[in-house]
């Protein structure tokens, strides 16, 4: 018994908290946005407030009923999803689901979504003056509808417009997520940068789609559909390491997270911190437990602070 | 109520006729909360594809020892992956999910109405039921005598019980839903219980509703989480409160809806 | 006996020869320009002939070495490759390759690849007097050296001269190989259509990266490599159906083949013929297996033509 | 020669000691043509995750039976995988692939040096030389005793071995390396071959460079097809004819390469 105290006391502290531009979180596993509803839909998994952060559903300003039946289908390792930004609506998020998870002292990142650079800017200025609310993440891969349907989320002047109208109307941090259906995503990263993003949040979903060969017609009602999970996290990987390395911004990884080798991977690549996604459908207890092992991992190899690794793979070698 | 996440035991894992299999498994915690209509969601594999959980309707529970037996049909990878694991390894299990079918204290005469593999966690409603000492009829339907799930439990159960078949090979021939019809006015059932493929859930909706019976229908439709966070199981219900067409979730607002309830086609 | 005879008298003969911009296939199915070698890697697996077309290994001007090793890592559903188009050079292939695979009654397609447009275009050249070329796939996913590095592929302009400068080159058929790292695949497939393609291929790899968490490091000697095989296949008919749709060429789908509902799914978003990739390294024999698959459904379905399934999930119910 | 793709019924697969198993399975047309040094090519799982083969050495062939066993230290998720495959079920392999060891006629004594389960082709390989009448030796290295492969199977063949551990548990304490520059002198070997991870491939090409003496040594890549199609398993060779460092491919021109030939840390 003595000894294992004093093993327990030799026990390096490790520092796992990191800042996401103005976000401090006590860790850097956060949840996606959409991944996790409100986060109450998993509290028999997870004891929220060990979560670097929960990203809830993406909110729009009026409440959406989202797309008809079938929404998500499942892929090779991976799935897609075309839910159609399904929810109740910011008045609800903020009079309902914003004060149970501050009550447990989670630490709460709202995720916005708009038709109009107009819509973006009010859902920016509604959620300002939230004092629960750590941040706002900004998701620029939503159709312009004034603008014929192209997502924000492609075109550089679009995502300028975008954020400097969130940014005009809050004074939160604000994480802006890429769109990674784009030629050059360090340009995009930019970009959001100069138009006032706090961190940058990347990938989301790869626009895909999936054909029902019995019917054949597409198997989504709404034909496309973001693909997510493990088998995008190649893309992920690569495009986090080519933003982090070239804006000054923090960087929230994500993209098919299913282990701490995922985690480890995209720190290494740039990222701050990271969001676990799709994962958190396969195995609900997911993000906590990649808390755990990262810090044990820490331990076990003498790194006393987990910002050491971020990055860390770079320019090894003369790459 | 506590969903739970259990590496379970297989402790029975067999093909009872070509491509339908009763599974069983160790799941103590979720045994003892398992209520009839509810779900368990099933990873199939440990590796990456399929990546999903498969859900699977209760079949049965076993108490004194804590098991959970699922009943189900081959019909893709997932399944096909399942239906590999050997008794003595583990399975990935959450659960319980999903609501419950509803016993209304009035109910004199139940019905309860499967197709194909639907009738699966009917059976366990029966034998709920049956414990209640409520009256209660099932009635099976399947293409072929050999793909009629679930007799030797309800025989067990001492729960009656008439089949019918596509083919004729065994009771009726023709749909289980003409079984229904035949049988609503002699046997004045007060409920009625449906699970199968979508044309039978119309057409007992259409007899039930012809004949002014109330009852319940599990769906289903694809999932991802299972537990209301993903919304990708809607599924189109017609809001009793205001008559308005919306959206629910068949994993935690179902899988049992009310008759009437449910929008097809939409 | 009689009755069997008779059976396979009434067996109706269902077509399965598609044209592919003047490429004549006897069937959809094919195999993509560096999965297969030259062909004869996989003589003792498939019979040559019995594929629509053998596409062989990407060929440059002249030889070249490859990138160091390691050169390829697995990913979930997927892989990465940076080969660095290894290759013995036009010269070899047209002494040694073509004549062989000529002798043994295949169908050959060549893919070119160039670090400039003078390299595509001399390459172009000296393909065009071949008699056993039954066409030209030019892989523009190569990076322009003279610009920077950026590749060919996702840069408008440099699609339509790459594509010119070949089309002046030769008179061979000319199928032109998108990169799928773009924002809008459909305007580079007008693009290299209006620059004189006869067909074009999709799609090429998506850009990847993997880290090797024990050595902090990218696991690939070239850092990024291409990602393949079934993980990108919701990308690969995604882009395949908007293409379709929108140019009047015939395409060329790939990416992730590994079984029949694989085929058809290209097919019914659009695709004439189809390539298997990634597939062949998991199974060898699969590419033919995949032709009397196919034989078989459409005779089982009592389908006479498998063009009747090309673009057959287009525009039902409303889509 | 012609590769073979074949679904083999496994008839044997135990753990010998953690982590470490022998594979056995059905693979007559295999079994024939397979030579020293060659692989085979295992899918390991019927989903598409982990999608490629893995290549593991030939290390026995039961002619009598059709027979072709590996053995394999489970190091990730694709052995891991494998290693759960059940006897009675079948593996999908491909093989024989590669080129094989080669036996020089003018050779007396040939010594093998293995380190950890670097050995296992060389079991088959020193099965062959014995059967040849060749004076063999072999030199086992492994970090402790329990990890020494092959024993069994040498001492059935009547093959000299020795052995050494890094923790001293058995035989020599210190590299298989320090055992053959101690046995170089004395047993004048005149031909290497050798296996194992690459710091100790780089010692015996010193030690046989030092010595004059010829050998070869068997290589590790990653893989995809094995066939020589995709150029993914690329290793840098210095090409006798012109002394130029090129890029062979482990899986045709490989995976045996000479002793000096292979350009290692490049
Ligand atoms: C609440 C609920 C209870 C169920 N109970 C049973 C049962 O007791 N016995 C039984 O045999 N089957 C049951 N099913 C259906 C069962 O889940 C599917 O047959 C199974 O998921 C098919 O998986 P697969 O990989 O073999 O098929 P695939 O066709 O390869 O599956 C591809 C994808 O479609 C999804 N999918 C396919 N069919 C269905 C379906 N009918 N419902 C939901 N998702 C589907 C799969 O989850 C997967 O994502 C139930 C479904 C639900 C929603
Ligand atoms: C010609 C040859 C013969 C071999 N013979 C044996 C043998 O007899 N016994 C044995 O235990 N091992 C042998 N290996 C190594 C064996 O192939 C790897 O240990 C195995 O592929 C690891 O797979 P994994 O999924 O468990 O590991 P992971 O690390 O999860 O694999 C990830 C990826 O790396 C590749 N990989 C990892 N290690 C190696 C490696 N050393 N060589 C090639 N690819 C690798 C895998 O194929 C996979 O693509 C041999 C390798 C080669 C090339
Ligand atoms: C079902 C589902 C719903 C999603 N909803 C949102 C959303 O509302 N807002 C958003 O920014 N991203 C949304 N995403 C994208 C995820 O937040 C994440 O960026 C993406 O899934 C990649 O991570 P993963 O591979 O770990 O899932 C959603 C993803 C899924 C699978
Ligand atoms: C190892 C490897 C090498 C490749 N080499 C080439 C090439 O030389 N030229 C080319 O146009 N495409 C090349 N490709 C891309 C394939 O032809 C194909 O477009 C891509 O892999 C997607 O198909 P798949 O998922 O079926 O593999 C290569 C792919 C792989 C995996
Ligand atoms: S399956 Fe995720 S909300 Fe129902
Ligand atoms: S593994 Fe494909 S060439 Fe060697």
């Amino acid at each position: 018994m003595p000894d294992r105290k004093k093993k327990e006391k030799e026990r390096p502290a490790v520092n796992l908290a990191v800042d996401l531009g103005g976000i401090p979180l006590r860790n850097p596993v956060t949840v996606a946005s959409g991944t996790f509803g409100y986060g109450r839909e998993y509290e028999e998994f997870v004891d929220l407030k060990r979560l670097g952060a929960v990203i809830v559903k993406g909110t729009t300003l009026e409440p959406r009923a989202g797309n008809p039946p079938p929404r998500i289908v499942e892929t090779p390792a991976g799935m897609l999803n075309a839910i159609g930004l399904e929810n109740p609506g910011v008045e609800a998020f903020v009079s309902e689901h914003l004060p149970y998870l501050a009550g447990r002292g989670v630490t709460i990142i709202a995720n916005i979504a708009g038709d109009t650079v107009e819509e973006y800017a009010a859902l920016a200025a509604r959620l300002d003056g939230q004092p629960d609310l750590a941040g706002i993440e900004v998701n620029i891969s939503c159709p312009n509808v004034k603008r014929g349907g192209m997502q924000f989320g492609t075109d550089p002047g679009m995502v300028r417009e975008v954020v400097t109208a969130v940014r005009e109307n809050t004074g939160k941090p604000l994480v802006v997520k890429l769109s990674p259906n784009v030629t050059d995503i360090v340009q995009m990263a930019r970009v959001a940068v100069e138009a006032g993003a706090d961190a940058l949040s990347l990938i989301n979903t790869l626009l895909g789609m999936a054909i029902d060969v019995e019917k054949q017609r597409p198997v989504l009602a709404n034909v496309f559909g973001g693909l997510s999970g493990p088998a995008i996290k190649p893309v992920a990987v690569r495009m986090v390491y080519q933003v982090a390395r070239e804006v000054d911004v923090p960087i929230l990884g994500m993209g098919g997270i299913m282990s701490l080798g995922d985690v480890l991977e995209f720190l290494l690549a740039g990222a701050t911190a990271v969001s676990v996604g799709t994962g958190n459908f396969v195995e609900p207890h997911l993000s906590q437990r990649l808390v755990g092992e990262l810090e044990s991992y820490l331990e076990a190899r003498g790194i006393a602070d987990v910002r050491e690794l971020v990055g860390a793979a770079w320019g090894r070698n003369g790459r | 109520m506590r969903k739970i996440v259990e590496h379970a035991l297989i402790i029975r894992h067999r093909e009872i006729v070509p491509t339908y299999f009763e599974l069983e498994f160790i799941a103590p915690d979720i045994a003892r909360q398992a209520l009839p209509g509810q779900f368990v969601h099933l990873r199939v594999t440990r590796s990456l594809d399929p990546l999903l959980r498969r859900p699977f309707g209760i079949y049965n529970v076993e108490q004194k020892i804590g098991s959970v037996t699922v009943f189900y049909r081959v019909v893709g990878r997932g399944t096909a992956m399942l239906s590999d694991l050997h008794t003595a390894e583990t399975v990935d299990v959450l659960g319980p999910l999903g609501n419950t079918f509803s016993i209304p204290s009035t109910m004199q005469r139940a019905v309860v109405v499967g197709g194909g593999v639907g009738i699966a966690p009917l059976v366990y409603l029966a034998r709920v039921l049956a414990e209640r000492k409520v009256e209660v009829m099932v009635l099976l339907g399947a293409s072929t005598a050999g793909f009629l799930v679930g007799r030797d439990i309800l025989k067990r159960l001492g729960v009656d019980y008439m089949v019918a078949t596509d083919d004729g090979s065994e009771g009726l021939k023709g749909h289980v839903t003409e079984l229904l019809e035949r049988m609503i006015d002699r046997k004045r059932f007060d409920y009625i219980y449906a699970c199968g493929p979508e044309p039978m859930m119309v057409k007992v909706t259409e007899i039930a509703q012809q004949n002014g019976i109330p009852g319940e229908l599990s769906l289903e439709e694809h999932m991802a989480c299972g537990i209301g966070a993903c919304l990708g199981c809607a599924k189109k219900v017609r809001r009793p409160a205001d008559g308005q067409d919306v959206y629910a979730k068949v994993c935690t607002d179902g899988p049992v809806f009310r008759i009437g309830e449910v929008v097809f086609n939409a």
